[in-house]
């Protein structure tokens, strides 16, 4: 076997640790948390930078030290004893000192910024509510009267105000793009705030949850759209409509008055919606904005592989929106697709109410790029094959198989055939899903 | 504590039965003073309540572990062994409260 | 009192007591066996906790892998986390405590030696109770921080979390058991002499170690017994609906938590610290402030619990507190680098093994210093909190300091312990696998963080710039896989067929190295009077020795000592021969061990809904705990 | 825990062998341990207090409390009751002092007769902390009476565990007296006894000591 030598080994050390460090420069990191992108990072990055270099000073000095008495003092046969010293109390004074010294330097910057941080934020942001749910995200603009899930809209240029709570567990809410996160608390309301910067319009990013929280933390993400305020006020205009487009939701239009004289949904809003709405609903329905999806980049886009469910996909393409809605809306289909008992669709008879709904708002569903919390791409496919078994494609989710036959890992056993939902309903469920722009 | 075996702990003076006696009054006096406060309600109502019996209760807690305990008299590697833990355990409770919005 | 060079002293590598066999090692109270039992126990489970590591870095090594599923990733890092601290770190270094403290202070043995094989037996039977469930697929799947409410009733329903609850507390007892024990022993059994600060540098970050023992483990007690009421009795400490304060949960288990992590480091630390000066032929650099950094680190280790709470929302007066704290302790850390080097600087140095892994921990911990002083950052490390820079930062301090200071330990003491040395050749192998293989693991997780990666994800997506980096770290773990079957391999040959040691092949300082090795089982045949920090080179290495202050009692001892030529026994006498009381094999300690185990199992039958099976358990257990325990007492130690 | 403690008993025959300090192991194990216990109790009583207040359903313990459906539920704790109680145990750590020094004294004048016996003192200190049980055991009961269960909120969660973890210090103390006494009865202690009677004497009067806290901190300060 070779013998190995430190002279000759620590220099590949170095050279392997200086590649790595290289590969980190060069590639392209789309969840960087060196960004600058809003103030708090900014705090943040001045903080990293500082203490980088301190550190790496502090870093090279005591290695340098090291090797260098490591080499200068290897045992020599035959040499002279080494001097007896039992310690140098300046020699110690000193490097108790310095550190000390350089510690003041990342300690004041430490303090200011923590308090700057955490000063309130100013009245006029934007208030967005993130609810943690297991395992998925509920965002909810109480000066809009928008409640949507797992897609996060956020104006450039203003500085949004995020309160924090959680209907389960833990969670934490971190875009490592805009800054630090900040965990959902039981029991407790929490706050952050941040003002992403102008140059930030028609950006993407990813988000994810960094609390464990059971077995789909991994699969708790989310994604966020930095865009132009015009973009902003255009899509919460359409979003807090019920949703457009749909010949099959031209029923629920014709309601649309009567959405107006509906009470604005009930949420249980920790922030008073104070600022009355920019736009107050309107009947004219605006126009539905939603991020280009050409804009996302390749990395916005899930590539979680498909379950092994099967599916007719020939179904897809002739799905019947129309057919679809009475599946959900009817009462007697209750028993197969008891969907509006978990979900909100605005605009729809619900059974549940936003603030007892166990799964995400589905009133603007075909307006999202993502869905599962930004596990799966949202497409006529990947939608039949979740709601045919959820379950089998995001390990622990609370939404049930609902495809006749279909194993359910959660409650290890198959929906009866008769009970389920077969892949012709399924196809009307996804049209009209998809409908709701 | 270079050496300690000079002072073996049979060396040591022992609290005597008078002052066992006069321990056990003043205890019983504090605790009475306590409960008496604690049915005054214009007293609870002041300031000066929580500490007066944090104060009084700390007297007595010092009292039992000087006299009866009789680190007074022990070996100070007792007193170290209780009074290190005694010290941080109080300082976390004090923390504790202070976190928890309770100071 | 005979002077050191007067003990008998033995070339032979014969185990010392003579006695085998399974009933000797379920009956012994020589704290050298139950070290080695505490040894072959932590490295069956650093067997195991390694390969979770392994099955985890797979799953890791590409995007979206479907090895194992989220569930059972869930449960191997929980067990990854909780074997390595609980099961690992903490027991190899009680193995050093048992093998070493009694040597270094001159003792026949520990204060309470049945005492002390009731620890063993508690921590052996209380980590297969937490260990055992991996095989029916119920392992704790909490995290090794278990955060409520995600460990309680409510959301972590199953038996899953019975078991981490319980077993924590188990071997909380096993802990504190032999915390008492070690501070009673180094208080009370140090060879005439020998006062604190004359202490081997071990033995005096063990003492600090056993106090943060003594103080944290009774919070994590609380905390535990709260959840565990919760679980099993219905109590609201933890339960969201009724109010309860999921912060208090961490608060509490972050009391310990921090101090828990120096528990872990510091007998690396003293370990190095005997290295070291061996190997450099000087004594160690400024001992006093060793010492008082040490108890420094231990003392301030108790104020800075809350850094691992950065993102829950304290404010920004409690964040600030914690942060300044947090940073202080790098104070006497950087001491103890600063001083290692100057150890080292100006002397003779010679690289066996064992000074490789030392010099390793110091290179090495610092890395993971620094990345612990930018958590201690709060705006900083909300970019940081639970993504894979932390995981690099405790990487680098537990494995790059405990791990290899505990390495340089066992090839430093090897040859004492076995009376041979372990190959060199083999070990440098380890070594340079293991220092490449953990730069290449944990160094990538810098990146893979800061770009973004949450921890404790079974799986990640394409395309987020964090491949190369995971496929790195992974690469690196099975370098490491390959650096301990190396070392496993070594360490059983070399136990039969290693080359045979002296006394004292190191030329070391301390006491330990004045009796044979392996040591016989009464340690010293008579008690040492102690002439200073290094009786050792008092008496072979005068003119080394020449410059330190000795008492005029002290050297006079030294000059008796040098009067009497040195004589080699080639006959172990025994302890009976030599007139010298031991204590008698006992059962005892088992059996209440095992009486406490099933006492705490009754709970999960509750949980399975027998309940008089249950009580049955738990009265029986209690019964047997309480009976064996009484006997005990009343039996004789020797 | 107290496992650790009392298994020191008979470890080692210190007398017969060299300790540095002239102190016995068993002693200096023993105040390790209480400075361990300060934590623990330091946790039990700080989840007690943090807890203080933040039950959303009574009972409370200071206040009348009336249930959404119109129950009325009193303020729980009784302090005549626990006054007494406290009182009991305190004087209880006197005997024990007693008791010691009668051990320590056997023989000596000025210790003969009933004062001077230790079986008298350690009679009358298990008897004390078993009157203490006694309240406690009333206590409990009435509170669950009155309403309050383990169960029912955060405070009865955090009380009864609090109390319940000292009550069972105390129920550990007067077994160890019992054993004591009977030893006493059986064979008489003597002045070479006296370590053993001490070391158990810390621990009793250390379960008082956490008493006068528990007494100032949950009973007495609203
Ligand atoms: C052996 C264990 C060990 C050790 C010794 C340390 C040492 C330190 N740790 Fe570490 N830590 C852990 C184990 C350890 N840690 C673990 C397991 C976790 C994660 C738990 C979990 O979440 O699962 C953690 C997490 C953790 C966090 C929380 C991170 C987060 O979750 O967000 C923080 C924050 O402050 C922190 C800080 C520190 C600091 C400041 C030190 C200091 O003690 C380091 C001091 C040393 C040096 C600084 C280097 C030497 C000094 C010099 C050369 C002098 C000059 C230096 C300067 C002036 C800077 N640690
Ligand atoms: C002392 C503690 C310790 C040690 C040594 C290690 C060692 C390793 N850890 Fe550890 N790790 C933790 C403590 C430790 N870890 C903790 C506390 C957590 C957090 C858990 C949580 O989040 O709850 C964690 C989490 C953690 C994660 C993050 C998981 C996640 O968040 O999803 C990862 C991922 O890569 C990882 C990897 C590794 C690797 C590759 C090693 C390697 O270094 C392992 C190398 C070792 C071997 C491959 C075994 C070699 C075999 C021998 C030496 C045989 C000897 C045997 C005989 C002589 C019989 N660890
Ligand atoms: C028991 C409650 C429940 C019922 C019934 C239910 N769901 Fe869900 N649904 C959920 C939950 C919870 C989620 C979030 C799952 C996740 O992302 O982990 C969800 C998610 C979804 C999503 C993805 C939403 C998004 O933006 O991420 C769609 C679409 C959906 N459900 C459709 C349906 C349809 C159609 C039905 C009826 C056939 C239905 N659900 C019935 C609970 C339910
Ligand atoms: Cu939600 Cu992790
Ligand atoms: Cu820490």
């Amino acid at each position: 076997m070779p013998k190995l030598h430190l002279r000759r080994v620590f220099p590949v050390a170095v050279l392997a640790l200086a590649l790595v460090a290289l590969a980190a420069c060069g590639g392209d990191y789309p969840n960087s948390t060196f960004s600058k992108n809003t103030e708090l990072n900014e705090g943040a990055v001045f903080l990293w930078d500082r203490m980088m270099l301190l550190g790496t000073i502090v870093f090279i000095v005591v290695e340098t030290l090291l090797v260098y008495t490591i080499f200068k003092f290897r045992r020599r046969e035959g040499g002279p004893a080494p001097r007896q010293i039992q310690g140098n109390a300046a020699l110690e004074i000193t490097w108790t000192a310095i550190p000390a010294l350089i510690l003041v330097f990342i300690t004041v910057p430490t303090v200011r910024t923590i308090f700057e941080n955490q000063r309130k934020a100013p009245a006029e942001s934007l208030q967005v509510e993130v609810i943690g749910h297991q395992w998925w995200w509920e965002f909810r603009y109480p000066q809009y009267g928008i409640v949507t899930a797992n897609e996060l809209y956020l104006p450039v240029g203003k500085t949004v105000n995020f309160s924090l709570r959680t209907k389960d567990v833990l969670h934490s809410f971190w875009i490592p793009q805009l800054g630090g996160k900040r965990d959902l608390i039981a029991n407790k309301v929490n706050h952050i705030w941040f003002t992403p910067k102008p140059e930030m319009d028609e950006t993407a990013l990813n988000g994810a949850c960094v609390e464990y929280c059971g077995a789909s933390h991994a699969n708790m993400r989310f994604r966020t759209f930095t865009v132009t305020p015009a973009d902003f006020e255009k899509w919460a205009a359409h979003q807090k409509t019920v949703a457009l487009g749909s010949p099959a939701a031209a029923a629920a239009m014709a309601a649309a008055d009567s959405a107006a004289k509906q009470p604005p949904i009930k949420t249980a809003s920790l922030i008073p919606a104070s600022s009355p709405a920019p736009h107050s609903a309107s009947s004219s329905s605006p126009e539905v904005w939603v991020f280009p999806a050409e804009k996302m980049s390749d990395f916005n886009w899930p590539k979680t592989p498909l379950p092994a469910t099967q599916f007719d996909e020939s179904l897809l393409a002739a799905g019947d929106a129309a057919a679809g809605r009475a599946l959900l809306t009817n009462p007697a289909n209750l028993g197969k697709a008891p969907c509006l008992t978990c979900h909100v669709i605005k605009g729809e008879t619900n059974y549940a109410s936003d603030d007892n709904a166990k799964g995400p708002n589905l009133t603007h569903v075909g307006s999202r790029h993502t869905f599962a919390a930004g596990l799966y791409r949202l497409d006529a496919k990947t939608l039949a094959l979740w709601i045919k078994n959820a379950p089998a494609m995001k390990p622990g989710s609370q939404m049930p198989t609902f495809g006749a036959g279909e194993y359910n890992p959660a409650i290890k056993a198959a929906v009866p055939a008769a009970a389920g939902l077969d892949d012709k309903q399924i196809a009307d469920i996804v049209a009209y899903l998809r409908s709701l722009k | 504590m270079s050496n300690d075996r000079a002072h073996a702990d049979h060396t040591h003076e022992h609290p005597t039965w008078k002052q066992y006696k006069w321990v056990a009054l003043w205890l019983f006096v504090i605790t009475v003073i306590e409960v008496w406060a604690y049915y005054i309600p214009s007293f609870v109502a002041s300031k000066a309540f929580v500490p007066a019996l944090l104060i009084m209760s700390a007297v007595k807690f010092t009292v039992v572990v000087m006299f009866y305990m009789h680190l007074k008299y022990d070996h100070q590697i007792f007193r170290r062994l209780f009074g290190g833990p005694l010290l941080i355990a109080g300082a976390t409770v004090v923390a504790f409260l202070f976190l928890f919005g309770k100071l | 009192m005979a002077s050191l060079a007067a003990s008998p002293t033995h070339a032979s590598a014969a185990s010392t007591s003579e006695q085998t066999g399974l009933w000797s090692w379920l009956t012994t109270v020589d704290h050298k066996r139950i070290g080695m039992l505490y040894l072959y126990t932590a490295l069956f489970y650093l067997l195991v906790g390694g390969l979770e590591a392994l099955v985890l870095r797979t799953q890791l090594a590409k995007p979206n892998m479907g090895l194992i599923s989220a569930e059972t990733y869930n449960q191997v890092f929980t067990m990854h986390g909780t074997t390595m601290i609980f099961l690992v770190v903490m027991p190899l270094s009680a193995a050093f405590f048992n093998y070493l403290i009694p040597l270094q202070i001159g003792a026949r043995d520990v204060a309470f030696p049945r005492l002390n094989a009731f620890s063993y037996w508690v921590y052996a039977l209380g980590g297969l109770f937490i260990t055992l469930p991996i095989f029916f697929g119920v392992a704790p799947n909490g995290g090794w921080f278990g955060y409520a409410p995600l460990s309680g009733p409510t959301y972590g329903g199953g038996f899953n979390m019975d078991f981490w609850v319980l077993g924590l507390q188990i071997l909380g007892i096993s802990s504190l058991a032999a915390a008492f024990n070690f501070i009673t022993t180094i208080i009370n059994l140090r060879a005439p002499g020998m006062t604190l600060m004359r202490m081997p540098m071990f033995t005096w970050m063990s003492f600090v170690v056993q106090f943060m023992v003594v103080l944290a483990f009774p919070v994590v007690t609380a905390a535990l017994f709260f959840l565990q009421f919760d679980r099993f009795f219905g109590t609201h400490f933890y339960e969201v609906a009724a109010g309860g304060d999921p912060l208090l949960w961490q608060h509490l288990f972050w009391v310990f938590g921090h101090p828990e992590v120096y528990i872990l480091i510091l007998p690396a630390f003293g370990l190095v610290s005997e290295v070291l000066p061996t190997h450099s032929r000087k004594p160690l650099f400024g001992y006093n402030v060793m010492a008082y950094s040490g108890i420094m680190i231990g003392f301030l280790g108790f104020g800075v619990w809350a850094h691992h709470m950065f993102a829950v929302g304290m404010g920004p007066v409690a964040d600030s507190i914690f942060s300044v704290a947090t940073m202080l302790i790098g104070i006497p850390t950087g001491v103890k680098i600063f001083n290692w080097i100057a150890t080292m600087y100006g002397g003779s140095l010679r690289f066996p093994v064992s000074m490789k892994f030392a010099i390793g921990l110091v290179a090495m911990f610092t890395i993971g210093g620094i990345s612990g002083v930018m958590h201690a950052s709060p705006p900083s490390d909300l970019q940081q909190t639970d993504t894979y820079f932390v995981v690099a930062h405790f990487h680098y301090v537990l494995y790059g300091g405990a791990m290899l200071g505990i390495f340089a330990g066992l090839y430093h003491y090897f040859p004492k312990i076995t009376g041979r040395f372990m190959s060199e050749r083999l070990g440098e192998w380890h070594f340079w696998l293991n220092f490449i293989g953990l730069n290449l693991t944990f160094f990538p997780m810098h990146f893979s963080g800061m770009l973004g990666m949450p921890r404790r994800i079974y799986t990640y997506d394409a395309g987020q710039g964090w491949d190369l980096f995971n496929l790195m770290s992974t690469s690196g773990t099975y370098m490491l896989l390959i650096a301990g079957l190396i070392f496993a391999y070594n360490f059983f040959t070399s136990r039969r067929n290693g080359a045979l040691a002296s006394n004292d092949p190191w030329g070391a300082p301390t006491l330990e190295w004045s009796i044979p090795s392996p040591p016989p089982e009464y340690n010293f045949a008579q008690i040492p009077e102690v002439t200073s920090r290094y009786p050792m080179w008092d008496l072979k290495a005068p003119d080394r020795m020449a410059g330190i202050k000795h008492t005029h009692a002290d050297a006079a001892v030294i000059a008796e000592a040098h009067a009497v030529p040195v004589h080699e026994e080639t006959e172990r006498r025994t302890a009976q021969e030599l007139g010298i009381p031991m204590p008698f094999p006992t059962i005892k300690p088992f059996m209440v061990a095992l009486g406490i185990v099933i006492l705490f199992s009754g709970l999960i039958v509750m949980h399975a809904g027998n309940f008089p099976l249950a009580m049955a358990t738990m009265l029986g257990g209690a019964a047997f705990m309480v009976g064996s325990l009484y006997a005990w007492l009343t039996s004789p130690l020797e | 825990m107290s496992t650790a403690a009392t298994a020191g008993a008979h470890e080692a025959h210190e007398h017969t062998h060299y300790t540095t300090t002239g102190l016995h192991h068993r002693k200096i194990a023993m105040w390790a341990f209480i400075g361990s216990e300060c934590m623990l109790f330091g946790s039990l009583i700080t989840t007690y207090l943090v807890y203080k207040g933040r039950s959303v359903a009574g009972p409370f313990p200071h206040e009348a409390w009336t249930s959404p459906d119109g129950k009325a539920f009193p303020a729980i704790l009784d302090i005549p009751v626990t006054s007494a109680s406290t009182f009991v145990l305190l004087m209880s750590s006197l005997f024990m002092v007693l008791a010691l020094a009668a051990v320590e004294n056997k023989g000596k004048p000025g210790y003969e007769g009933r004062l001077g016996s230790s079986k008298f003192w350690l009679a009358a200190t298990a008897a004390a902390g078993a009157t203490f049980l006694g309240f406690q055991a009333f206590e409990f009961t009435s509170f669950v009476h009155h309403g309050l269960t383990i169960k029912t909120n955060l405070f009865g969660s955090s009380f009864f565990t609090l109390t319940g973890f000292h009550g069972a210090h105390v129920a550990v103390g007067v077994l160890w007296l019992m054993t004591m006494l009977f030893i006493d009865i059986k064979r008489g202690l003597g002045p070479k006894d006296a370590l053993n009677v001490d070391i158990m004497a810390l621990y009793w009067h250390f379960v008082d000591v956490v008493w006068i806290a528990i007494f100032t901190l949950v009973y007495l300060i609203k």
